[in-house]
């Protein structure tokens, strides 16, 4: 990941680390100003092997809105690469997640259609059931676009593909996927040494283990999570524990959320109640930055469960005190649970009203292609990949560390979405309050969930 | 240089029961090059005149005609007119030589070393040269007076309005103020409207003399017709300081009986009087005499009740002896006599200085003898 | 001596009394309170991007330490950065000097004449900063892509001055009203045009209230976050918009937004520096004119 | 007489009957401009929200998006969704933070004022304008760090010089916390104005009442802040309308939480309009506001405003 | 009430190059209760010294001390005083009556009642009753003055500061509110200093006169003493309007040689004059007397300039006959004498009156003659 990895930074630091159009602004209106005669990042006979017209759409310009995700420092310097190979241009704009979510939600609703190709996230459905999105099916169909056996859609996880389907809601492709990340655990292996703690597998292990470290410690809180509201926010670690405790969300869309259902309650009543016992004081109000900053700054004995994405940034002597005591493995779950983490993938969309449907479906297509995704992994830094054979691929494994390698592979391969229906958002975040409220300890697990349970089903059967 | 015509000027403010008539139906005509002096009781509408003339404040009904122009309804650029503001309005961000240069840079096209050059000339004459870098902050009271009066000055205005300006000055630089701005309203040959307390002003510096009050025209003329030929009571009263004693009475056959004492009228008095009853007799402090005994006639007993000495005159306070109230009368005598309080007198009024006024309306209805030179200068202004 | 800075001491200069110390010495004490109130999270903002990533966040603080430029040598290399730093500077400079050149004068029409159903002109003119951005910049994004407006610099200055317009109308209404009326009087009779007593007379008389406004609307305009977001895509980029790009997807780069967000005090700074002798270039009307 | 003098009078050339025409009609070229880019900016935005409030917008059924819908999204929003709330959490922060900036604002202008060296003023003049500068979202993104339970430096320097326990301040006292950062970030708005005002009280007016035997403050409630009138309305009505549309501090800090604890009504929009895509909704409850607002001002205005401001 | 010292107080403003000494080493002791009226030219430190008593100028050097009290260091609410303010300062946005009760309510704990019957009775007597809802933007100048004295008026402090309270009121109006002041001020004691440019103000409201200059101090006493006893020329020429004519010249043996004109000096001037040679000549306006035909010795001829009638007196503009310069000397006269400018007459200045200065310092060394009468009243006034 950018900055906080050293590695990024230094890797990009050669002038091309900005961030949005600025850069192109730069160089006129694409990013060519990049290249120049330097040499490709990647050789392109990798992709002239492709039974693609690469050249048809020669001479035209795309739009990229994307969030500022490590994802775009990493493909940023291959980018020439795709200009080189398709003549088309390619300009940027990057943005922060609340404010990147903002103007795609204003380009798009109004059909401006003014970004070619963006991210998308938990609105799939919303945007796609809106009418908004342009199904990517017709291209995969069209032999001068796409070659099945060059791409290898069957290296991409199981997941992911999911939820480049509207997140299993939909029959046609509704983008590309191409970063995923899944929740791990992350512990401190000198508290761990000092208190000779067994690294948890189950939620009863790990809240002792926090409990021991919590009441050892002055200055370390047992754990820390995701407290504060947004559908992005608490629920998407609560969710995890929900799908663990044996619970499914929306049992049966809309009549039943499954959120007042025994597991989800058990589940939530087990991360309310490590929070509020072992967690940091305030963690109702504490966002993934929180949870990230306080376990770097070495006040936090755990990351109960997070982003896998994390690694990076906490292993970084730069950025983290305690890079050498960190450790990573798969999440907690009830002992008679199932393990099931929670993965998220981020995927490349395109509107019905980009000028550049095509081109944007042929930069997809090469943005998550085989030899795009191992470069940037192998070569840039990159840690989110969506293809499987990138985590076996032994170069990567060695810089990354066989041991999150191996995590994050085996957690992906049984790792399960959370239901992105049209109206995700909008329980998303009725339920996300709820939880907030009750880790702040102002309600019971169980009233939340209930009243949880009761927003969600009168949102999705209004 | 132009003429100013008012024709039935009104200006009220207010309106309903707050309503103020500042200036009551004024009519004056100004001729080209005239000095024509304001004078009238604090409230009277004398500023607020000179503001309609300069387009400051609009009249409610009647016009304003200047030069041959009706400027009712052009601003106060297009009358080309000097002022000099009651309350100075220096800007305050500029220094004294901005703020007299200021109006010749708006209305002229001078070079500026020509402004300059002019500024400094009327700067020096106002005695203020040295102050031309100080703002109007830092400057005493009748520097700042000066200022204004050096602002209006500079310029070269077809009228010049000038409201008090001398009000801060003292005794020896309002004499040379007053010469400068007689010099210079000659030299030139500006209308000139002039509001002004001063006595002196009022009396040496106009052609005519316009008393208002209560927004009403009382008398025009030259000042000493003012002075000597009062249209009414108010106009006698107001000219002159200390002002003219009056004394309310009864006509009974020829005598007019005043409370204390007895006057015979004359002839021609009574002639005057007609069938009028009560009438008001007034007379100034300096004609009526004080004597230490009787020796005539037209004359009456008092006591002196306070004596203010003036330097070379003294005024005397006179109760008479036998009135029933307690008003007083003033006569000025030399400064020099030795009168001393309580004293008893006798106050000669002679029948040629007296006024007589109708006690309801006011108007004069005998006006006082005057020596033949004297009556032949004032024909001779008239 | 002439500005009416000073409503306690009569002045300066001379030597104080028991009182007058103490007093003096309350009134430092308070202010110096509200300047660390002030300063001390922008010293926190400051030290963090002069601190090696790991530090900048660790407790208990480094109160020492070696404080490293890593980061602003980093922001000075992206060329992003400093292009749409210095785009923000013409785009919002500019802006101010319109939204002056429209907003002033109107404000002089609303302050000295009498406009029919003024309270209403005035409570709409207001009504263009009533509701939140996130209400309007749906609409905005419209006409400005109907105008040909999206992504220029012309439209993103456009943008500060609606964003300022009600304010500084209504700001120097109030200043306007405070300035005598004598003054114009005397200028008009002067000669002066309105316009030229409005230019020569009032805007100086007014010079407070204008560099108060222009501030204030350099830093409203400054700091603009949301319409800049949806309105630009890639000419018109603003400062704001890349300061934030280091807060992202699973990771902040505390060092880099601290610098950052440092950097973009810096022309505020500069500005209310370079203004700041006419702030209280006040007036000593009670001086001039007696009232 | 006129020897030099009356440009505008004599042969008026096409420059000088230009001027004229300038100078004649200066009202109208003064305000034309203003009156333009008004119209733009609020018309067009106002009639499209209204138009937006009043039709379906809603995406469980694309096909009737655009069609008229009468005062659905208006019963709607106010039914079910959290805009009662927002609009009581809203006030509170609007007076909270307003009467806090208010006061400090006033205060330190008039102690600005009355310092002496030129040099002290200008150091605090310019350090107290300095926070304004901070655009609200950094300072959100670093304020919510600074104020971490565990890792931020003001409960650690509480803890440390203080008797007291810091507080959990998002967590615990989210509402007096958005207050105080808003008020940290937006006193010299206030500062700033009140100042500029201040300096233009005449100094004739304070030393007639130093003589008058007014003691200071007795100075300041009957001499200056009466003359200020104008200004300080005008400052307080500003503010009192941008805290209204606060967005992105809170937004920043809180998200509106815990819970509801911190929703204003501009956050509850932007939900209802870009993260639950009701655009329709959105535009309702901003048309309300919209309406609530310029009711209030008016109140101001005409109960405050039009009495010794503006007569 | 109380007693006001100054000692040795000085006021210097601005640095350097620009400094001004608006009040130079001034030291004075007022009574309690006394009544002291400040004279001099504009800027010479009257508004200044009024300042620095009311604690609103801190004295550069000396120290101020009211009662027993060094006041020096205390703010003008410690101080105890009233002042009526050079531009009146009212307050804009009060109305008259809230302005006259601030400082009631500000420095005393009367009850609303009290306080606003009190306002009522002195707006009345300043005859602005009528005007007490107004605000002060919507009144003549005189009437914004009278609002600045009644609000001095109506609190009751142990020193009254007036600067120039009455200029901008008419002469009639003037008399009345002199009259108030000094039946107020007799009433309740109050200690008062008073500025004023007008000379029967100056003449007849204080017991103490003192004459300002430049900052200095140029003579203290009783009006009379200052005028008929000037110290020094400045003085002599300051007092008494029109000024005192002044003609400087060598002494030849007994005689003063003077542009025009000859002056046989008496055995006592001589006496005083000792080795001097230049000696200055002064004469007031009413003490030279016109004749048509030489008559006198101290006589001169002269030609008429130009002549001023005021009503009951004229002046009279005089250029001597053998004069080489282009001076003109005044002489009062008799209002409705003739006199016609260009013609000759013979001016007899009587030897009695003339005062003699040193032409150099100023300095006073023959005063006039006055009669006994006076002399004793003088004398009994010191
Ligand atoms: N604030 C100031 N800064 C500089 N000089 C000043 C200031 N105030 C007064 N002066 C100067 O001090 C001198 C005395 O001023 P002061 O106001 O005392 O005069 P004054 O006797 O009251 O005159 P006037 O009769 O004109 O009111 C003047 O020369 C004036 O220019
Ligand atoms: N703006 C106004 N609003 C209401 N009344 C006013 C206004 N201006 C003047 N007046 C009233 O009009 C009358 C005339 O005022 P004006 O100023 O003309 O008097 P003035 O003759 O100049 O008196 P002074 O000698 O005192 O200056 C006064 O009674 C005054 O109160
Ligand atoms: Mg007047
Ligand atoms: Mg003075």
């Amino acid at each position: 990941t950018r900055g906080g990895s050293s590695g990024s930074g230094d890797g990009s630091g050669d002038g091309t680390s900005g961030t949005s159009g600025g850069d192109s602004g730069g160089g006129g209106d694409s990013g060519s100003g990049d290249s120049g005669s330097e040499e490709l990042a990647i050789p392109l006979s990798e992709y002239e092997s492709a039974d693609i017209d690469w050249r048809q759409f020669e001479g035209s310009t795309i739009n990229i809105g994307a969030v500022q995700h490590a994802w775009v420092d990493a493909i940023r310097p291959a980018i020439p690469v795709f200009e080189e190979l398709t003549g088309i241009d390619v300009v940027w704009n990057v943005l922060p997640e609340q404010e990147f979510r903002t103007k795609r939600l204003t380009d798009v609703s109004t059909g401006a259609g003014e970004w070619d190709v963006f991210f998308l996230d938990q609105v799939v459905n919303q945007f796609r059931e809106s009418g908004w999105l342009q199904a990517l099916d017709p291209y995969f169909e069209d032999d001068s676009m796409y070659d099945e056996e060059w791409y290898g859609m069957d290296d991409l996880f199981e997941a992911t593909r999911w939820q480049a389907h509207g997140g299993g809601y939909s029959d046609t492709w509704t983008g590309m996927p191409i970063t995923v990340e899944v929740q791990t655990q992350f512990y401190r292996t000198d508290l761990y040494d000092e208190y000779d703690l067994e690294v948890a597998e189950t939620l009863e292990e790990f809240r002792s283990n926090a409990q021991t470290i919590h009441e050892n410690e002055s200055d370390v809180v047992g754990t820390v999570g995701r407290g504060q509201q947004g559908y992005g926010m608490n629920i998407y670690i609560l969710n995890t524990f929900i799908r663990q405790f044996g619970a499914e969300l929306w049992d049966s869309y809309p009549g039943n959320s499954g959120l007042d259902s025994e597991g989800a309650i058990s589940a939530a009543e087990w991360y309310v109640n490590l929070l509020q016992d072992y967690g940091p004081e305030g963690a109702s109000s504490q966002v993934w930055s929180d949870v990230l900053s306080t376990m770097q700054s070495g006040n936090a004995g755990h990351i109960v469960s997070d982003a896998n994405l994390f690694w990076p940034g906490l292993t970084n002597p730069e950025s983290s005190d305690v890079a050498d005591r960190i450790a990573v493995a798969k999440a907690p779950a009830p002992a008679d649970g199932q393990f099931s983490p929670n993965a998220f993938a981020w995927q490349i969309a395109t509107s019905q009203n980009a000028d550049n449907s095509e081109q944007a479906f042929l930069f997809m297509l090469w943005a998550s292609s085989e030899p795009t995704n191992t470069w940037m992994h192998v070569e840039n830094n990159a840690g989110f990949s969506v293809r499987q054979s990138t985590w076996e691929n032994e170069e990567y494994r060695s810089r990354v560390g066989d041991n999150f390698a191996q995590v994050t592979l085996e957690s992906l391969q049984e790792a399960a979405p959370d239901p992105f229906d049209s109206q995700y958002p909008e329980w998303g975040q009725t339920y996300s309050e709820e939880l907030q409220t009750a880790i702040g300890g102002n309600q019971s697990a169980e009233e939340a969930m209930a009243s949880a349970a009761s927003a969600a089903e009168d949102i999705a059967s209004e | 240089m132009a003429k100013v015509d008012l024709d039935d000027v009104t200006k009220r403010f207010g309106s309903g029961g707050d309503e103020v008539v500042a200036v009551d139906d004024v009519s004056l005509e100004i001729d080209d090059g005239e000095f024509v002096v304001f004078v009238g009781p604090s409230g009277s509408g004398k500023s607020t005149l000179l503001r309609i003339v300069a387009g400051l404040e609009k009249q409610t009904t009647g016009d304003v005609v200047i030069g041959d122009t009706v400027v009712s309804e052009l601003g106060p650029r297009a009358r080309d007119i000097a002022m000099v503001f009651q309350n100075y309005a220096l800007y305050p961000n500029m220094t004294v030589e901005e703020n007299m240069a200021f109006g010749l840079k708006m209305s002229t096209d001078m070079s500026d070393d020509e402004i300059e050059t002019r500024v400094r000339e009327t700067a020096e004459k106002m005695g203020i040269g040295r102050l031309l870098d100080n703002t109007p902050g830092e400057m005493s009271g009748g520097q700042q007076q000066r200022v204004a009066l050096g602002r209006a000055i500079v310029r070269n205005p077809d009228v010049f309005l000038m409201d008090e300006p001398l009000s801060n000055l003292d005794a020896k630089l309002r004499t040379e103020m007053r010469t400068e701005i007689n010099r210079l309203q000659n030299e030139l040959g500006v209308t000139t409207l002039y509001v002004t307390h001063d006595q002196t002003e009022a009396m040496t510096m106009g052609d005519r003399l316009v008393v208002l009050n209560y927004g009403e025209l009382q008398q025009v003329g030259t000042p000493l017709e003012c002075f000597y030929r009062p249209a009414n009571r108010f106009v006698a009263g107001f000219l002159g300081s200390p002002s003219m004693n009056f004394f309310e009475g009864q006509v009974e056959g020829g005598t007019l009986r005043l409370d204390g004492f007895d006057f015979d009228l004359t002839q021609e008095m009574q002639a005057s009087a007609r069938s009028r009853n009560a009438l008001v007799l007034g007379v100034r402090p300096e004609d009526a005499k004080i004597h230490d005994s009787s020796r005539a006639s037209h004359e009456l007993e008092a006591t002196v009740d306070v004596v203010e000495p003036m330097g070379s005159i003294s005024y005397v306070y006179l109760r008479p002896a036998g009135q029933d109230g307690d008003r007083t009368f003033i006569v000025e005598t030399d400064g020099q006599r030795a009168i001393t309080e309580g004293q008893s007198v006798y106050v000669e009024i002679p029948d040629r200085d007296i006024h007589l006024f109708d006690a309801e309306a006011g108007e004069t209805i005998h006006q006082r003898k005057l020596g033949t030179d004297a009556e032949v200068t004032l024909e001779g202004q008239t | 001596m002439a500005t009416v800075d000073d409503p306690q001491q009569p002045d300066s200069r001379m030597s104080k009394t028991t009182r007058e110390r103490l007093v003096s010495l309350g009134r430092h004490a308070a202010l110096l309170g509200w300047s660390l109130v002030v300063l001390f999270p922008l010293y926190w903002i400051v030290s963090m991007s002069l601190k090696p990533p790991s530090a900048a966040i660790s407790l208990p603080p480094d109160w020492v330490f070696l404080p490293t430029v890593y980061n602003y040598i980093q922001l000075l290399q992206q060329s992003s950065f400093v292009n749409a730093f210095f785009n923000s500077v013409f785009m919002v400079s500019a802006s101010v000097i319109v939204v002056l050149l429209i907003g002033v004068p109107a404000a002089y029409v609303l302050s000295r004449y009498d406009i029919p159903r003024q309270r209403d002109v005035l409570v709409w003119i207001l009504s263009s900063r009533m509701l939140p951005p996130v209400a309007v910049i749906i609409p905005f994004f419209v006409i400005f892509r109907a105008l040909n407006l999206y992504d220029t610099r012309i439209g993103m200055i456009f943008m500060y001055i609606t964003i300022n317009i009600s304010l500084v109308v209504w700001v120097m209404k109030a200043f306007f009203d405070g300035i005598p009326e004598t003054l114009e009087e005397a200028a008009r009779v002067d000669g002066a045009t309105r316009f030229q007593a409005f230019r020569k007379v009032i805007l100086p008389a007014a010079k407070p209230g204008i560099f108060s406004v222009a501030i204030i609307s350099f830093i409203f305009a400054w700091i603009e976050l949301l319409f800049s977001l949806v309105l630009t895509n890639n000419n018109a980029v603003t400062v704001t918009m890349q300061v934030y790009q280091f807060i992202g997807v699973r990771q902040i780069e505390w060092g880099m937004l601290a610098a950052a967000t440092t950097a973009t005090i810096i022309p505020v700074v500069l500005f209310v520096i370079a203004v700041n002798k006419y702030l209280a270039a006040g007036l000593s009307f009670g001086v001039v004119i007696k009232e | 007489m006129s020897t030099q003098t009356q440009t505008t009078s004599q042969a008026p050339s096409g420059l000088a009957r230009l001027r004229e025409l300038w100078n004649e009609y200066l009202p109208y070229w003064f305000i034309t401009p203003m009156v333009l880019v008004m119209l733009l900016i609020t018309i067009f935005p106002g009639a499209y929200d209204l138009y937006l409030s009043l039709v379906k917008y809603q995406l469980t059924d694309p096909n009737t998006i655009g069609q008229f819908n009468g005062l659905a999204n208006y019963r709607r929003v106010f039914t079910s969704g959290g805009a009662i709330n927002s609009f009581v959490v809203t006030i509170t922060f609007v007076a909270g933070a307003l009467a806090l900036e208010t006061g400090i604002g006033f205060v330190l202008a008039a102690l600005v004022t009355g310092v002496e060296s030129d040099r002290m003023k200008t150091f605090y003049r310019i350090v107290f304008i300095i926070p304004m500068a901070v655009a609200p979202v950094s300072l959100a993104t670093i304020g919510r760090v600074m104020l971490n339970t565990e890792i931020g430096i003001i409960p650690y320097l509480i803890q440390q010089l203080t008797p007291f326990a810091a507080p959990n301040f998002l967590s615990d006292v989210p509402l007096l916390t958005v207050i105080l950062v808003d008020t940290w970030n937006w006193t010299p708005f206030m500062f700033i104005i009140f100042y500029a005002g201040m300096s233009s009280v005449p100094k004739t007016l304070l030393e007639a009442s130093r003589v008058d035997g007014a003691p200071m403050w007795r100075r300041y409630v009957h001499v200056i802040i009466p003359y200020m009138k104008p200004v300080l309305f005008v400052a307080i009505l500003i503010r009192l309308i941008d805290l209204f549309r606060t967005f992105g501090l809170v937004f920043s800090l809180t998200s509106g939480g815990p819970g509801t604890a911190t929703e204003l009504v501009s956050i509850n929009i932007f939900q209802t309009g870009f993260t639950f895509v009701d655009l329709g909704g959105a535009a309702a409850i901003a048309i309300v506001y919209l309406v609530g607002i310029i009711a209030l001002c008016n109140i101001l205005i005409i109960k405050v405003g039009f009495e010794g401001v503006w007569d």
